[in-house]
């Protein structure tokens, strides 16, 4: 039987991924994409430990999880679109107005 | 209450009125009130002078003029703080009674000369009211029955001869010399102040006759100390070495002032202070030889100066240092009551040197350069009487007032020197005699003899209101000296056997008088020789280097310039702009400029770009999580 | 009654605010009714105070911030009556002197002054060490506001210096405040602020330390101890005259009140051990205040170089630690906020004639303004401590005070007083003597009517304290007497519990070991 | 009924709606003022706002008279903290409302919309603080901020505004995936996430890496949402492009939900662990305390700098979460109630000002303000002074209070964050006064170009209340401190 | 058997994620997402979590996935990174602390893992997730509602057509 560490660490790993994904991309789409990728690797925790503890609740979080990721993904969209329509760019850096 | 609080109270209303009703008094009103306000003050003083020598024989064991006690007047309580409480008092006591009667009567003639000399000032209501509340500083400092009330009169007697130097103060000179006066005096009066400090601390008072008493019983050190502390006061308001240096500018002043302040009295008042604790200073000798020794230097000193100076009221301000330093002198030699004698004698014939000067300037329209003067006694008859008999009194010549008690102050040296081996201050004081005579022999022959310098000046002699008080102290100067005379029975002297002092002498082996008046008389003879010789028909021998040594006094001023004031000013400047500026406020600035600095750091991390951020987020997360997880 | 003494002044700047600010000459005329009202009730509570009782008079109190036991208490005793004295006699002085000079925003200035009377007579009567802290505090704004606002070309600097200086010396106070509450809370086993039940807990001899340090430092600034000073010749000289009057004669009061309202009380080992360095600190500042003074180039900072020398005195007299030291402390306190005062408003004369604080623009005046040259004169000499004004009689208690504890502090003490006479003279003689040299000699007309109003009481006080100091030594002494008798308190530091046993109300556990 | 599946039926259990009542006040408000804003002319607008302050004050009674209790399977809690969330939050809405309306009118994004996302981030902050459980906390944070990114970007066109949304959006959702990860771990470690529970047996094991790893996760997720440092960077740069009324809301009602989560986890959750946490809070504390400040110091953005003093300030509240006390606890409630006040008020002065048709952001844009407008200067001075935390105003003694607390409870490390806090506290002084000095400075110069004042009445309520409840904490500070030192129940 | 699937799906799953984030095209990052869901799908369903499993592929790899790909193609032409990196530090202090960062992830997160105890019975099935969601989860279910509710204002508010006032701006 494939142990609780193995799914553990596949979780942790693609969290990371997620994770130097936002950091190392500067196209918004796939800065998106990568934190859908990090809370993927959360939803496959909470199954983890679910299976772990015999309690369905993690289970049940990913329900949660997967209804928040879809509205920020709509939003997040949204935003990208708009200002894709003034600046014509999905490029993160160039949003750069404010700072100091 | 007695009498006593009225003397001070004459000059006090003659000061609010002159001070107040200011421009409102016309012509002579500020004068008249003045003068009149004195004369009743010396009225009083004479009256309570008869109640003191009638009282006397009901107290006093000896009849005579045996002297009563001393009478402490106390008028209020002045302030008090846990052991300290000093009750506001006037001490009346022949002492006090006699410099009191110095003070207003000198005081009387000269503000009656001044009613002549100022009459034609606008701002004379203002100087007739310094010059009351001149007297009643004076008074308080000499009636003062405590001794912080004394200071009180001491600093305000400096007040005045400020207030009074400063006169004309839109001369920069006069200005300026008011303020060197104030600031060297207040040099002395820390010194001084220090010495009430040790005086209430050793003996937990401040009331004279109870330091009086209680200075017996200090010990040596504690007592020499004190002494010392009190005489470094003295010297400051005294004009002794090395404090001298304000009073040859103080002559900036109107010359009556000259002649009040910086001649009869205030100048005096460091004599007075030494007479008034003279138990205290009995029982150091250090502090007596300290103070002969200071006094005859000084004497020395500003004589020597006085025969090259060209403005006669310096001459005449250097030899009034030069007598002072007699005065303590005579203090120093213990013979106390012997110091107030030349004193009086002293205020006599110096004011009425500075009268006259006073009088010489109002005929030459302010000019008192000895060098631009000459042949006056013609034109200036009265004047120039006065100012002679004035110098012969100074140069000692028998009969006059100053020979007889400079005679006794020479004596007390002597006496001195014979119960300690300490000779100096009689030498000392007899070459002082002799240069004493040439000095003022040098400034007779220059201003009243030869020829005029100014052949242009038509001087004309000063009016009646001038002339009277010179006649008065000139009459003072030649027979000032019965007060203290063997023939007339030393009535000064008894008068003021209280004085510790001059019980003291008794005890001392006793000078061969007669020889000493002797060398006295010939001394003094022989310097008005050799000046009259020196300085004939308005000749001023070349004396070299050591003229201009003399001229330049010394180069004592110029020492002090150079020495203390401009690096002190220097320093001052350093302090207020490198170190205060720019260290300590710097450190200050300097932590602003950093926090500033900072701020912008602080700023320059946040870059705009979302990346960053989120990066910034994974580094503080990493380090959270580690500090968590490892801890 | 004390309430009322504090909150006039309050109601006063809300009644002004209340006029609309075109209405100028009624915003200044309530607004010295106020300060009027409040000078009555002053001297009323002078009449009424017993001389012969030592603690606090006519308390009242009430609870503020029950929780943490921070309670609303004001009371009155001998040192804060002479304080409150001179605020109340100043403040109408302040708004008056300055009726020529402010003539933008004087609805704004006038409030501003009004508040700062209410927030400085808060500070003087609080028994509690959180209002006293908040009236201290609160002292700041209006202040660092009138130099702001109606300052000198460096206005700006000046008045952030100000602010940022003192305030950062005293947020330290603060937690030194709070820390000696819950060493009470835990001795006492209440809450409290309350000065008086502060009184009976003895702090452990560490914490004293640098629980005194950090009142200290505080004070320190506020005085200013040298070298703590450099905000004040900025503050001074960009105030307008009204802020220069108040700040000198008052607001460095407030910390020279403190060192002797609190320290006694809460650290007296820490304060008998540091007297010797604060007397020295005093000392340098006697003698550097005085030779600065001496180099300035602006009158108004030479003043307040010369304040960092008087108030050197007040620490020296204080640091003495015996009767004659801490009366004579208090007087000089007294003393410095009229002297110095006046002192402000004869430079306002000048300033506002000219418009020029330079010394080097002016000379001779005295022959064009003999009336105030002769105020000057008056005011000069008590600055300089001449026997018979005000100035004397505390330098000369200070000075003896601290001769008896050493003669080296007295001796090195008298320095200021020759220093003091040079400097002050030299500057008169620079402005008022020697020929005219003024640019506009026909803008120095003499001193009008209401100027000489405002001098007035001040000459009257200047000779009034100088001759007859007794009312006010007779109603401090008690007080003085009572606050020294702490200092005998035996040092019960050893019996101290450690302050880490049972804090605070709570059962949690400590946090934070080290 | 049986499925034809034979699967058992789901019995849905009685929903105990006098718990939630208030929330559910707020979020009925909400949907009906959605609603009736598509009948609502625009002239007519301003009922919706006076629709929902009705809600609001309905909701607050409900708050204020709601029995205690926990319910929802142990999801939700009412106690002490609730209700004062509850007040704060429902404070906080209000004055939100209540600054929007001119600034919408003038910028014609006046739409029913805005007032419903604020009354439902409200709610959502109202839920934080009723939290029992990790995932109702997730979702509370994303019921609060999910309005704010939209609120953020509501000035549709404006590259700033947009900007801000995007950077607002983009950091949370990156937080909440650390915050959900964090929970994951809780959970595995512990098996539950209900916090009582959880913090039960986090004491009971000796020492767990995944427990600590988890509670360093969800402090990433909450710290962000509160703006410490160094999970803070989006909060300048979206409050300086957000609109003013929206970032009024945002900076306070984001406080308060976080602040009331942070006390809920860490003194009440955590409490018997704390040795864990409290340096670490501690050292954060610090470091947001002096990055806060010292950014704000040279600021020339009126917003901006507001914005780096609201991380200063969540430095402040921080020093009372880590000193975990109840004292303490009471204290942060304080604050919050202080800054929900003055925080509002700060911002909501600039709705007032304009320049050139937009926002007059720049601090010189205020200068010689009271000359014009004395009362609104007034008002900023007197916040500039409570923010600075000078006495005798409410700044004040939220701040003594986080402070005395600290020193009280929090010995040496206590003792080291009240003194830096009061250090930092005199840099904010300047940058605070600077405002001050600018507003009331006469005669420097001429006014500003193109700057105009723009009252409405609405702002002047909500400015006129802020400024009472500032004043009133700092002179009579009793009534509120007396309120939030009701906790102290929770610590027995 | 089971090792078999678990790693083809975490080998799986581990490339697309690399995929997703290195990918120039976002299209292919969506495929690569597209990838990973479906293979975490696969995981969960070895975890006996069937339901979730069948959610993540309808929702997830169904709704999410086509969204992105709809949202690429509407911005399809200038959606492509530029070559040019503003900040050229970021991407090696990206992986240098992200590498720290699994590292206390696998700290923490392995700390956790316990063996697998036998199931409950009915572990996992639409039937007990549905129980739970509607019993113990009830006030969470309903705040998904309200959140989900937000989202469509969000979209609403967002992408209105009839912004006002629109213009660029900028310093």
């Amino acid at each position: 039987m494939v142990p609780a560490s193995a799914y553990l660490f596949l979780s942790a790993l693609l969290f990371t991924l997620g994770v130097i994904g936002v950091l190392i991309r500067r196209n918004a789409l796939i800065i998106f994409m990568s934190i859908e990728l990090m809370l993927n690797s959360v939803n496959l925790a909470f199954v983890t430990f679910a299976r772990q503890h015999g309690s369905i609740e993690g289970q049940v979080v990913v329900f949660f999880v997967l209804v928040v990721a879809a509205v920020e993904v709509v939003v997040g969209l949204a935003l990208v679109v708009e200002i894709f329509r003034w600046r014509e760019t999905v490029n993160i850096d160039d949003v750069d107005l404010l700072r100091g | 209450m007695g009498l006593a609080p009225y003397m001070l109270l004459w000059p006090l209303a003659g000061w609010l009125i002159c001070g107040l009703a200011g421009g409102r008094l016309a012509g002579r009103a500020a004068g008249m009130v003045a003068s009149s306000a004195v004369g009743a003050s010396f009225l009083t003083a004479l009256l309570l002078l008869l109640g003191h020598i009638g009282t006397a024989p009901a107290q006093g064991a000896a009849g005579g003029l045996d002297p009563a006690p001393g009478l402490l007047v106390p008028l209020f309580s002045w302030l008090g703080a846990g052991d300290l409480w000093v009750e506001a008092s006037l001490l009346v006591d022949p002492l006090s009674l006699v410099m009191a009667l110095v003070v207003t009567g000198v005081g009387f003639l000269i503000h009656v000369y001044s009613i002549g000399y100022m009459a034609e000032d606008p701002n004379r209501s203002r100087y007739f009211a310094y010059l009351n509340l001149f007297i009643f500083s004076m008074l308080v400092l000499v009636m003062a029955g405590n001794l912080l009330v004394l200071f009180v009169g001491w600093e305000m007697v400096g007040l005045c001869s400020y207030l009074l130097i400063g006169f004309w103060f839109a001369r920069p000179a006069a200005a300026s010399a008011g303020r060197k006066a104030f600031v060297v005096n207040r040099i002395g009066d820390a010194a001084f102040l220090l010495g009430l400090f040790a005086i209430f601390t050793a003996l937990g008072t401040l009331d004279i006759p109870a330091v009086r008493e209680g200075a017996g019983g200090l010990p040596d050190g504690l007592r020499t100390a004190i002494a010392l502390l009190l005489f470094a006061g003295a010297t400051g308001k005294s004009a002794q070495i090395p404090l001298h240096v304000w009073l040859p500018d103080a002559m900036e002043g109107p010359t009556p002032v000259s002649a009040l302040i910086h001649a009869a009295t205030m100048v005096t008042a460091g004599v007075f202070l030494i007479a008034r604790l003279d138990t205290l200073f009995l029982g150091s000798p250090v502090a007596l030889t300290v103070i002969a020794t200071v006094g005859a230097l000084t004497a020395f000193y500003a004589a020597t100066v006085a025969l090259r100076q060209d403005d006669l009221k310096r001459v005449l301000a250097y030899s009034t240092i030069s007598q002072l330093g007699y005065m303590f002198v005579a203090m120093g030699a213990m013979a106390a009551a012997v110091g107030i004698f030349h004193l009086v004698t002293h205020a006599f014939f110096k004011a009425l040197l500075f009268l006259a000067a006073g009088s010489v300037m109002h005929a030459m329209h302010e000019v008192i350069d000895v060098r631009r003067l000459g042949g006056l006694g013609r034109q200036l008859r009265w004047t120039a009487g006065g100012f002679i008999v004035g110098a012969l009194a100074l140069a000692g010549v028998p009969p006059f007032a100053g020979f007889f008690s400079k005679d006794l102050v020479l004596e007390a040296a002597f006496a001195l020197g014979l119960s300690s081996g300490n000779y100096v201050p009689y030498a000392l004081g007899l070459l002082t005699a002799f240069v004493t005579a040439v000095y003022i022999t040098r400034a007779v022959s220059l201003t009243f003899c030869g020829t005029p310098a100014d052949p242009g000046a038509h001087p004309h002699e000063s009016p009646p209101l001038m002339l009277w008080p010179m006649a008065v102290l000139a009459l003072l100067s030649v027979a000032g000296g019965l007060l203290g005379a063997h023939l007339a029975g030393e009535p000064l002297l008894r008068f003021l056997e209280s004085l510790a002092a001059a019980g003291a002498q008794a005890d001392a082996p006793h000078p061969p008088a007669s020889l000493l008046i002797g060398i006295s008389v010939a001394v003094a003879l022989l310097g008005v020789a050799t000046g009259w010789r020196l300085h004939r028909g308005r000749r001023e021998p070349a004396l070299g280097v050591l003229g201009t040594f003399l001229e330049q006094r010394w180069y004592v001023d110029a020492a002090y310039e150079g020495l203390l004031l401009r690096p002190g000013r220097a320093a001052a400047r350093w302090l207020a702009g490198t170190f205060d500026l720019g260290v300590i406020d710097g450190a200050v600035n300097g932590t602003g400029r950093i926090v500033a600095a900072l701020g912008g750091q602080a700023r320059r991390l946040q870059t705009g770009y979302a990346r960053h951020y989120a990066l910034g987020l994974l580094i503080g997360g990493v380090i959270l999580m580690g500090y968590w997880i490892l801890r | 009654m004390l309430s009322a003494l504090i909150f006039l002044p309050l109601a006063g700047a809300a009644c002004v605010l209340l006029l609309p600010r075109e209405r100028e000459e009624a915003i200044r005329w309530v607004g010295l009714a106020s300060s009027g009202l409040t000078l009555l009730l002053g001297a009323a509570l002078f009449a009424a105070f017993d001389p012969s009782f030592g603690g606090m008079q006519f308390t009242e109190s009430a609870a503020w911030l029950p929780a943490l036991g921070v309670g609303y208490s004001v009371g009155i005793d001998g040192i804060s009556l002479l304080l409150v004295l001179l605020t109340v006699v100043i403040f109408p002085i302040a708004l008056v002197g300055s009726w020529g000079s402010i003539t933008q925003g004087v609805k704004a200035f006038t409030a501003a002054v009004l508040a700062l009377e209410c927030a400085v007579l808060g500070t003087f009567l609080s028994l509690d060490l959180i209002l006293f802290y908040v009236f201290w505090e609160a002292v700041l704004i209006p202040m660092a506001f009138l130099i702001a606002l109606w300052g000198g070309p460096n206005r700006r600097y000046a008045a952030i210096k100000f602010f940022l200086y003192t305030m950062a010396a005293s947020v330290l106070m603060l937690v030194a405040i709070v820390s000696v509450h819950i060493v009470a809370a835990a001795q006492l086993g209440e809450r409290t602020f309350a000065l008086e039940r502060l009184a009976d807990v003895s702090l452990p001899p560490a914490s004293q330390w640098w629980i005194f340090a950090a009142f200290a430092v505080a004070f320190a600034v506020k005085v200013p101890v040298w070298p703590l000073h450099t905000w004040l010749p900025d503050a001074h000289t960009e105030a307008p005259t009204a802020g220069s009057v108040v700040l000198a004669a008052i607001l460095l009061k407030m910390g020279t009140y403190g060192f002797v309202r609190f320290a006694p009380v809460l650290t007296p080992d820490a304060l008998v051990a540091a007297a010797p360095l604060i007397a020295g600190l005093a000392i340098v500042g006697i003698v550097y205040g005085a030779a600065v003074s001496w180099a300035q180039t602006d009158l108004k900072r030479l003043i307040a170089f010369s304040s960092v020398s008087h108030l050197g005195f007040v620490m020296l007299g204080i640091a003495s630690l015996n009767l004659q030291g801490m009366q004579g402390g208090l007087i000089q306190m007294v003393s410095h906020g009229i002297s110095t005062g006046a002192l402000f408003l004869v430079v306002g004369v000048l300033y506002d004639r000219t418009h020029s604080r330079q010394i080097s623009d002016y000379g001779g005046v005295a022959a064009l303004m003999p009336r105030f040259a002769v105020v000057f004169t008056i005011v000069l000499l008590s600055s300089a401590a001449l026997p018979g004004t005000n100035g004397f009689v505390g330098e000369f208690l200070v000075l003896l005070g601290a001769f008896r504890v050493s003669a080296w502090w007295g001796a090195l003490g008298v320095l200021g007083v020759v220093g003091s006479a040079a400097y002050l003279l030299w500057a008169y003689q620079q402005v008022m003597h020697g020929p005219p040299r003024a640019k506009h000699p026909e803008r120095l007309v003499d001193l009008s009517r209401r100027e000489l109003l405002v001098f007035a009481p001040l000459v009257a006080a200047i000779f009034l304290i100088g001759l007859y100091p007794r009312p006010l030594l007779d109603r401090s002494e008690a007080a003085v007497g009572v606050t020294l008798a702490r200092l005998q308190r035996p040092s019960v530091a050893a019996a101290c519990t450690p302050p880490q046993a049972g804090l605070g109300l709570t059962a949690l556990p400590k946090r934070c070991q080290p | 009924m049986r499925a034809p599946g034979g699967l058992p039926p789901i019995t849905t259990p009685p929903v105990e709606i006098g718990l939630i009542l208030p929330e559910v006040i707020v979020l009925a408000t909400a949907l009906v003022v959605l609603v009736a804003d598509l009948w609502v002319g625009p002239r007519r607008r301003g009922w919706l706002v006076g629709l929902s302050l009705a809600g609001l004050a309905w909701a607050a009674w409900a708050a204020l008279s709601a029995s205690p209790g926990v319910g929802f399977s142990g999801m939700y809690v009412r106690d002490a903290l609730t209700c004062a969330g509850d007040l704060l939050a429902l404070g906080a809405t209000a004055l939100g409302l209540l600054v929007a309306p001119g600034y919408l009118k003038r910028h014609g994004l006046d739409r029913g919309e805005y007032y419903f996302l604020v009354m439902i981030a409200g709610t959502g902050a109202m839920l934080m603080a009723a939290s029992r459980d990790l995932l109702m906390l997730f979702l509370s944070i994303e019921t609060l901020s999910i309005p704010l990114y939209v609120l953020a970007a509501f000035r549709r066109g404006f590259a700033r505004s947009q900007e801000a949304g995007m950077k607002y959006f983009l950091l949370s959702t990156f937080a909440s995936a650390f915050l959900l990860y964090g929970i994951a771990l809780l959970y595995g470690t512990t098996g539950t996430t209900r916090m009582p529970e959880l913090g039960a047996r986090l004491a009971e094991l000796p020492w767990s890496a995944s427990g600590s790893a988890g509670a360093a996760l969800v402090t990433i997720g909450v710290g962000f949402k509160a703006a410490l440092v160094p999970f803070h960077a989006w909060a300048p740069d979206v409050y300086d492009g957000a609109p003013i009324p929206s970032v009024a809301f945002m900076a306070v009602i984001a406080k308060v939900g976080a602040f009331l989560a942070l006390v809920r986890i860490f003194p009440l959750t955590l409490g018997s662990t704390a040795g864990e946490w409290t340096l670490a809070l501690g050292v954060v504390a610090s470091m947001t305390m002096v990055v806060g400040n010292l950014a704000a110091l040279l600021q020339s953005s009126y917003k901006r700098m507001l914005a780096y003093s609201s991380i200063a300030h969540a430095g402040y509240l921080l020093v009372g979460v880590a000193t975990g006390t109840a004292q303490a606890t009471s204290a942060v409630l304080t604050y919050l109630a202080v800054y929900v006040a003055m925080g509002t008020g700060a911002f909501a002065v600039a709705v007032a000002v304009e320049r050139e048709g937009d926002e007059a952001d720049r601090i010189e844009d205020y200068a010689g303000l009271a000359a014009r407008a004395p009362l609104l200067a007034a008002a900023t001075a007197l916040f500039m002074v409570s923010l600075a935390g000078l006495p005798p105003t409410g700044g004040f003694v939220a701040k003594f209070g986080v402070f005395a607390a600290a020193v009280e409870g929090g010995g040496p490390g206590g003792l080291a964050l009240a003194l830096l806090g009061v250090l930092t506290s005199v840099i904010s002084v300047y940058y605070y006064l600077r405002v001050v000095y600018v507003i009331y400075s006469v005669g420097e110069g001429d006014p500003p170009q193109g700057v105009r004042i723009l009252p409405c009445r609405m702002l002047g309520v909500a400015l006129a209340v802020a400024i009472a409840a500032v004043i009133q904490v700092g002179v009579l500070p009793a009534t509120v401190t007396s309120f939030s030192g009701r906790v102290v129940e929770l610590f027995r | 058997m089971e090792w078999g699937v678990f790693l083809i799906a975490a080998v799986v799953a581990i490339g697309g994620g690399v995929g997703v984030i290195t990918s120039a095209r976002p299209v292919h990052s969506a495929l690569s997402l597209l990838a990973v869901l479906l293979s975490l799908a696969v995981t969960y369903l070895l975890l006996i979590a069937q339901f979730v499993a069948m959610l993540q592929v309808i929702i997830y790899a169904g709704a999410i996935v086509v969204l992105f790909l709809f949202v690429i193609m509407l911005l399809h032409a200038r959606s492509g990174e530029p070559l040019h990196q503003k900040l050229p530090r970021q991407q090696p202090l990206a992986l240098v602390f992200g590498g720290a960062f699994l590292a206390a992830l696998l700290f923490g997160g392995l700390g956790a893992a316990r063996p697998f105890a036998a199931p409950p019975e009915e572990f996992g099935t639409a039937q007990q997730v549905g129980a739970a969601l509607f019993v113990e989860f009830l006030l969470p279910f309903e705040l998904a509602s309200v959140i989900l509710l937000v989202g469509i204002v969000a979209a609403v508010v967002l992408a209105s057509r009839e912004a006002p006032g629109r213009r660029k701006e900028g310093r």
